[in-house]
C-alpha cells in the first residue's frame, strides 16, 4: 500500500526589507533533511523563485546562516528534527540584523566591514624570508588566541546579539572575538591599534554580556568571554598609561 | 528579462581581474596589489569573498618540504610517483620548491596559525602515498585558517570586490589578439556586467560536480574550464577525476550526502563493512582500510556492485570497535558533523560511498599561469598538469596558493607594460549573452530530474571504474540529456538572485564538461591513478607515458594524445641522493 | 556607544557605591525596624562628618553612574544620538549631583 | 522604543538578567531624585518629611518600597555579578550566577520588608 509521505509546513519570509510577506510551503518529510534541504526542495520543486545562500553544505564556509524558528542557525548542519516542533511547522527567514538583498539572502558586508574596522587582521612583524616563529602551543597566549580564532564567519552570533539591533554601529561579537585573538597571537605587531579600534565609541564595551552569541555559535566558540578579556585587557592597559603619564 | 537586451548591459574597467576567491584567488589578489601598487585590482566571485569554493573546506593539510630529512626533492618524487609519471615536470618542481616559500608566507605575513610540535616548530603529518612527514595544519580544519586569514588582508585593502558575479563567458579582443574581458551575471540584481581589463586570471577551482556523489562547494560547477572550452583554450588530462573513499551517503534528497568523511578515520583503523558485516578490505590489498584512495574507491564500488551494499547503497565505516569515547576525543569534529546529520559516528556505523573530489585535469598553463591566449591567466584547481594522473592529499591546497601568488606577481608586471585595455569583440559579447538568455521564453521544468539522470551517467559509465563501451554510451547519453536540458525554460519574471536561472547554467557546464571528461577518458587506453579502465587494466609503458588533451573548435571537441616530457627525471630514475631511504615514515 | 573611558568610570564609581550601598540597605534593614521617623534619622546623621562624607561621595559616585547608564539606555532603546544625548544624560548626572548634595546637606549639617 | 517581544532568544535566563538589570537602573535614577528633595524637606520642612514617613506605613508604598528595595538588590548584585564576569576568567556558571544574584536580591528585600513590617 502507497503512504502519503508526512509534509512539514515551511513558512518562508520573503521579499526585501522594505516590503515582506510570508508564504507557506509543504515539503515532503525525509529521513535525512536539513534545514538548508527545506529549503532547496522549495526552490527546486515548488517555487523556482525562491533565493537562498549556501557553499560548503558542510558547516564550515558560513554562508547559509538563517533564522530558524525566530532563532540564528546554520541550516546546511541543523537537522529538521532538531527544530520541528509537534506542530510539523516550521518557520525560515534571513538572518537577523543583516540587510537583506532578497527573500534569505542577506548583505553580510557590514558584518564583513566591521571585522575589519576593528583590526581584525594580521600586522606581519616578520616577511617570507625570515624563519617562521617558534612557538609554544601551551603558553597561556597561543592557547587564547587558539580558542578563538576557529570562527566561520557564519554571522549567526551577531544576528543573536541584541546590542547589534539596538545600536548599528557596535562591532558585535565575531569581530571582536577575532580582535581578542589577534590580541593573543605573538606574531602580529601593532596591537595597540587593535585595543584602540575596542575601545572606541562602537568597541566591546557596548557588550552587556547577554551571552547569545556564546550560545548560539554551531562552533561552540565563546565570543562573550573574549569580549570580556578585550574589557579586562583594555582596563588594564588604561590604568597603566594613566599611571604611566602620572609619572 | 532585466537587462538582457544587449545595449542595456554594465559595463566598467579594471586593470588585473581576479576569477574566483579560493586560496588561488585570494593571493593572486594580494601579490598583484602589492607587484602592482599602481594598477587597479578587482575580484569577482560566484559566491561572498572568501566564503565559497574548496579551499576553505580543506581538512588534512598543506604539503611543504621543510627539512627534518625532507626535501624539495623528496616532495617532487613523490608527487611525480604519486601522479604516475604525467606530471608536467617543471610544474610538480615549482609547486614543490615555492611550496616552501609559500607556507613561510602564510606564517609570517598573512598570519595564519598552524599546529606546533612541543618544540615550538610546525607540526607536520604524513597523508597517504607521501615518503616524509609534510603535511602543514591546523587541526582538522587548516583551509578555514588559511582562507579566513587571506580573507582579512584581501579585504583590508584598496581590492575592488565584485561578490556574487558570476563569471559567463571570456571575451575575446576585437581582431583576436588577446582576451579583452569577462561578461558576468550580477546575481543580486540578475543584471549583465562586462567588466574590461588588462590581464584576467581564471582561478575557478574546476570541482567535478557532476557525479552522483561529489564533495566540492555547491558552487563549483567547473564554469571556468567550461568558458575556457568554449574560448578555444585545450585542456589536459580531463579524465583524472579523482575520487575520496568515504564520502557520506543519507540518501538523495539531502544536501549532506557526498561530504567528505575524513582519511584520518580509516587510518586510526576505522572497519569498512559491506551489508553482511564483512570486514571486505583485506580481500583487495594487504593494507587494508589504510590503502591508497584510489584502491580503497574501487574496492568500495566493487563490493557496490556485487549487491552487497548498505540501505542507501554503499557500504558502512565503523568505528565503535576503538571504543565511542575514544572516537569522540580524537574525532570531535567528525563525530558532532555526523550528530548534526543525526548519524552516530562514535557508537553506530555511518554509510558512506567513494565520492567526486578533485579534478587534476585544466587548462593548459607555462609555469608562469600563463595560458596561450594573452592575457589570460589560470592557477589553482582549473590549471592541469601540476598533478598528473593523481594528486596527492595535500598538494591541492599547496598547489592552488603557489600559483596563485605566480599568477598575482605575473599579472601585476604584465598590466603595469601595458597602456591600454583591449577593445572587445561586440560581436561575440553579444552572442554570450544570448547564450546566457537561452532558457528564457521556454516551458518551465523542473531541472532536478535532469540532473540527477547527468550524475546517474556519469556515476555509472565514466565513475571509479570506468569501460569503452560504458564511456561511448555515456556520451550518447550525454548529448540527448544536454538536448533535453535545451528544450527545458527558465522563468524570468524576476532574475534577481534567481537561482534556478544559475542551475541551469551550472547545468549547461556540468554537461558539456562531463562530455569532455568521458571523451577523454575515452582516449586514454591505459589505468592509471585516478583513471581506471576495466578493459585496459594495465599501467602502460612509463617511458611513451602521455597525456590528453581535449579542445573544442566550432562545435566539435578534439581530442589527443601529447607525449609526456620528462624535463627533470626519467622514469626509473630518481633526483635523491644516492643512499636516501625510500621513505622516512616510520 | 560608549568607549573605554566612560566605561572605566562607570565601572570605577560602580566600586566605590558597592560598599556604600551596602552599607545603606544594612543600616535601612537595621533602622525600619520600628519604624521609621524623621528625628530618628536626622538625629543618627545630624552634625556627623562620616555620614557627610558617606552621602556625599555615594552622591557624586551616583551622578556620574546613572548620567553614564541612562547615556546608554537612551541611546540604545529611544535612538537618542549627538548633543542631545550628551546633554540628556550629562544633565540627569548634574541635576542627580546638585538635588543629592542638597540633600546630603540638608540631613546632615 | 524596540518592542521586546519574546523571541526565542531572549527566553534566555541571561537576557533576563540583562534586562532586570536594565530596568532597574532605569527605575533607580527615576526614584533617586524623588528620594534626594524628599530628604532636603528636612532642612526647609521637617515636618513634611515626618508625614512623608508617615506615608509609607500605608501598604501600597510598602509594597513600592518593598519593590524599589528589591530592584536596588538586584542591580547591586547584578551589577556585582557582570563586574566579576569582566575581571575574572570565563566560568561555565554563568546562568547560576545570575540565578544567585536574583536570589539574593529577592532576600535582602524581603529581610527589609519583614523588618519594617513587623516592627511597623
Ligand atoms: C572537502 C575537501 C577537502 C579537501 N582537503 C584538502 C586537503 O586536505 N589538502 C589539499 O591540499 N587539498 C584539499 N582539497 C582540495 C583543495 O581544496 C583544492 O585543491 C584547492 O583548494 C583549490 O583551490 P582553488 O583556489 O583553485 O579553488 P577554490 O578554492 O575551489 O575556489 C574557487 C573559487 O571560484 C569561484 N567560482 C567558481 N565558479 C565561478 C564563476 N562562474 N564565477 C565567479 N566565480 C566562480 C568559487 O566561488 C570560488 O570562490 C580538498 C577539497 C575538498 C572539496
Ligand atoms: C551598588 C551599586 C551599583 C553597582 C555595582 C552597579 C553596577 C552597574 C553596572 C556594572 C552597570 C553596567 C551594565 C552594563 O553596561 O551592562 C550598571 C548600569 C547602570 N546603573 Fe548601576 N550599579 C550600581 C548602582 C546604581 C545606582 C544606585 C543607580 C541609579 C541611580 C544605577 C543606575 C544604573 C543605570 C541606569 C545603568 C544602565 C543600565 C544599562 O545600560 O543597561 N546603578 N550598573
Ligand atoms: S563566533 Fe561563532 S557564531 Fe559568530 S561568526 Fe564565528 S562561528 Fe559564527
Ligand atoms: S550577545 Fe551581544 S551583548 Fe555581548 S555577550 Fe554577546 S556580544
Ligand atoms: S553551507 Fe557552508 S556553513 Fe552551511
Amino acid at each position: 500500500m502507497f503512504v502519503e509521505p508526512n509534509t512539514i509546513k515551511v513558512q518562508i519570509k520573503r521579499g526585501s526589507n522594505q516590503s515582506s510577506f510570508t508564504q507557506e510551503f509543504e515539503v515532503p518529510e525525509q529521513d535525512n533533511q536539513t534545514v538548508l534541504d527545506l529549503v532547496t526542495y522549495i526552490q527546486e520543486y515548488i517555487d523556482p523563485t525562491v533565493s537562498y545562500r549556501f557553499a560548503c553544505r558542510v558547516g564550515m564556509c558560513g554562508s547559509c546562516g538563517m533564522m530558524v524558528n525566530g532563532e540564528p542557525r546554520w541550516t546546511c548542519r541543523t537537522h529538521v528534527k532538531k527544530v520541528l516542533g509537534s506542530s510539523k511547522a516550521i518557520e525560515v527567514g534571513p538572518l537577523g540584523n543583516l540587510p537583506v538583498i532578497k527573500d534569505l539572502v542577506v548583505d553580510m558586508d557590514p558584518f564583513f566591514d566591521k571585522w575589519i574596522a576593528v583590526g581584525g587582521v594580521h600586522h606581519p612583524s616578520k616577511n617570507r624570508h625570515q624563519s617562521i616563529e617558534k612557538i609554544d602551543e601551551s603558553s597561556a597566549e597561543r592557547v587564547f588566541a587558539n580558542e578563538a580564532v576557529e570562527c566561520i564567519n557564519c554571522g549567526v552570533c551577531y544576528a543573536a546579539c541584541d546590542v547589534v539591533s539596538a545600536n548599528n554601529d557596535y562591532f558585535g561579537p565575531a569581530a571582536l572575538n577575532r580582535a581578542w585573538s589577534l590580541v593573543n597571537d605573538v606574531k602580529t605587531e601593532n596591537k595597540e591599534a587593535i585595543l584602540d579600534a575596542v575601545s572606541g565609541n562602537s568597541g566591546c564595551h557596548n557588550c552587556h554580556s547577554q551571552q547569545n552569541c556564546s550560545n548560539y555559535c554551531p562552533n561552540e566558540l565563546n565570543p562573550s568571554a573574549s569580549i570580556a578579556s578585550l574589557k579586562r585587557k583594555v582596563f588594564a592597559s588604561k590604568i597603566k598609561n594613566l599611571l604611566g603619564s602620572a609619572k | 528579462m532585466a537587462n538582457s537586451s544587449f545595449g542595456n548591459i554594465d559595463r566598467q574597467d579594471t586593470d588585473i581581474l581576479i576569477i574566483g576567491s579560493g586560496g588561488a584567488g585570494l593571493f593572486a589578489a594580494l601579490h598583484a596589489q602589492k607587484a602592482a601598487p599602481t594598477q587597479k585590482v578587482t575580484i569577482a566571485v560566484k559566491g561572498l569573498i572568501g566564503k565559497c569554493g574548496c579551499t576553505r573546506m580543506v581538512q588534512g593539510g598543506y604539503n611543504v618540504a621543510l627539512g627534518g630529512g625532507d626535501t624539495v626533492e623528496r616532495h617532487f618524487m613523490d608527487t611525480i610517483i604519486g601522479g604516475k609519471w604525467l606530471p608536467n615536470q617543471d610544474m610538480a618542481w615549482r609547486l614543490c620548491n615555492l611550496a616552501v616559500e609559500r607556507i613561510t608566507e602564510l606564517e609570517n605575513e598573512v598570519g595564519c596559525f598552524f599546529d606546533r610540535n612541543e618544540d615550538g616548530t610546525l607540526h607536520q603529518k604524513a597523508f597517504a602515498g607521501q615518503t616524509a612527514d609534510r603535511t602543514v595544519h591546523k587541526g582538522d580544519l587548516t583551509g578555514i585558517e588559511i582562507i579566513n586569514r587571506l580573507m582579512e588582508q584581501v579585504l583590508s585593502r584598496p581590492i575592488e570586490k565584485l561578490q556574487e558575479h558570476r563569471a559567463v563567458s571570456l571575451i575575446p579582443a576585437a581582431g583576436g589578439e588577446g582576451i579583452s574581458g569577462v561578461l558576468f551575471i550580477d546575481m543580486r540584481t540578475g543584471r549583465f556586467r562586462f567588466v574590461r581589463a588588462k590581464t584576467t586570471l581564471m582561478a575557478m577551482g574546476g570541482g567535478p560536480t557532476m557525479y552522483k556523489y561529489q564533495t566540492p562547494s555547491g558552487d563549483k560547477t567547473m564554469d571556468g574550464q567550461a568558458m575556457a572550452l568554449r574560448a578555444g583554450l585545450p585542456l589536459r588530462d580531463m579524465e583524472m577525476v579523482q575520487f575520496h573513499p568515504t564520502g557520506l551517503l543519507a540518501g538523495n534528497n539531502t544536501r549532506m550526502t557526498g561530504t567528505v568523511l575524513e582519511e584520518g578515520l580509516r587510518g586510526a583503523g576505522g572497519y569498512l563493512l559491506n551489508s553482511q558485516d564483512h570486514r571486505f578490505m583485506f580481500d583487495y590489498d594487504t593494507k587494508g582500510e589504510r590503502a591508497t584512495r584510489d584502491l580503497v574507491s574501487r574496492a568500495i564500488y566493487s563490493e557496490m556492485k556485487k549487491n552487497n551494499s548498505s540501505p542507501n547503497g554503499g557500504v558502512f565505516i565503523s568505528m565503535s570497535h576503538l571504543g565511542p569515547d575514544v572516537v569522540r576525543s580524537k574525532f570531535p569534529g567528525m563525530v558532532k558533523r555526523c550528530a548534526d546529520s543525526g548519524f552516530d559516528l562514535a557508537g553506530g556505523k555511518v554509510e558512506v560511498v567513494p565520492t567526486a573530489h578533485y579534478l587534476m585535469g585544466g587548462v593548459v598553463v607555462d609555469v608562469d599561469t600563463r595560458t596561450e591566449v594573452p592575457g589570460l591567466f589560470v592557477a589553482g584547481e582549473d590549471a592541469g598538469g601540476a598533478h598528473g594522473s593523481n594528486r596527492l592529499g595535500g598538494n591541492g591546497v599547496a598547489n592552488s596558493t603557489v600559483y596563485g601568488g605566480v599568477a598575482g606577481d605575473v599579472m601585476g608586471q604584465e598590466a603595469t607594460r601595458m597602456n591600454e585595455l583591449r577593445t572587445p569583440d561586440e560581436g561575440i559579447l553579444e552572442q554570450e549573452i544570448m547564450r546566457a538568455c537561452a532558457p528564457f521564453n521556454k516551458p518551465v521544468a523542473p531541472l532536478a530530474e535532469i540532473r540527477e539522470k547527468m550524475r546517474q551517467i556519469m556515476w555509472d559509465d565514466v565513475g571509479v571504474v570506468k569501460t569503452g563501451s560504458g564511456l561511448i554510451r555515456s556520451i550518447k547519453s550525454l548529448a540527448a540529456l544536454e538536448e533535453e536540458l535545451n528544450s527545458i525554460g527558465v522563468d524570468d519574471k524576476e532574475l534577481a538572485f534567481n537561482l534556478t536561472w544559475h542551475d541551469w547554467l551550472n547545468l549547461k557546464n556540468l554537461m558539456q564538461m562531463s562530455n569532455v571528461i568521458a571523451q577523454a577518458a575515452l582516449a586514454r587506453e591505459n589505468s592509471r591513478g585516478a583513471h581506471h579502465r576495466e578493459d585496459y587494466p594495465d599501467t602502460g609503458d612509463l617511458e611513451s607515458s602521455y597525456f590528453t588533451l581535449v579542445r573544442q573548435s566550432g562545435n566539435e571537441l578534439s581530442v589527443s594524445r601529447k607525449p609526456v616530457q620528462f624535463t627533470i627525471v626519467k622514469p626509473g630514475e630518481t633526483i635523491l641522493p644516492e643512499h636516501e631511504p625510500e621513505s622516512l615514515v616510520g | 556607544m560608549i568607549s573605554a573611558k566612560l566605561y572605566i568610570l562607570q565601572r570605577l564609581t560602580a566600586l566605590i557605591m558597592a560598599p556604600l550601598v551596602l552599607g545603606h540597605l544594612v543600616l535601612m534593614i537595621y533602622a525600619v525596624q520600628g519604624g521609621l521617623s524623621a528625628s530618628e534619622i536626622l538625629g543618627r546623621t545630624q552634625g556627623s562628618a562620616f555620614w557627610a562624607i558617606f552621602y556625599a561621595l555615594f552622591v557624586f559616585a551616583v551622578s556620574v553612574h546613572a548620567a553614564i547608564g541612562v547615556r546608554t539606555v537612551l541611546f540604545e532603546w529611544l535612538k537618542i544620538r549627538g548633543s542631545v544625548l550628551e546633554l540628556l544624560s550629562w544633565g540627569l548626572g548634574l541635576g542627580l549631583l546638585v538635588m543629592g548634595l542638597y540633600s546630603v546637606y540638608a540631613v546632615t549639617a | 522604543m524596540i518592542s521586546y517581544s519574546l523571541a526565542p532568544h531572549r527566553r534566555n535566563l541571561l537576557w533576563s538578567a540583562f534586562l532586570l538589570h536594565r530596568v532597574s537602573g532605569v527605575c533607580l535614577a527615576l526614584f533617586l531624585p524623588l528620594h534626594f528633595w524628599v530628604l532636603s524637606q528636612a532642612l526647609h520642612n521637617p515636618a513634611a518629611l515626618e508625614g512623608f514617613l508617615e506615608w509609607t506605613d500605608l501598604w501600597y508604598v510598602k509594597l513600592g518600597e518593598y519593590i524599589l528595595v528589591f530592584l536596588l538588590g538586584a542591580h547591586f548584585f547584578g551589577g556585582l555579578r557582570l563586574m566579576a564576569f569582566e575581571a575574572l576568567p570565563w566560568s561555565n556558571r554563568q546562568k547560576t550566577f545570575a540565578a544567585s544574584a536574583f536570589a539574593l536580591s529577592f532576600i535582602l528585600a524581603t529581610l527589609f520588608l519583614f523588618s519594617a513590617v513587623q516592627y511597623g
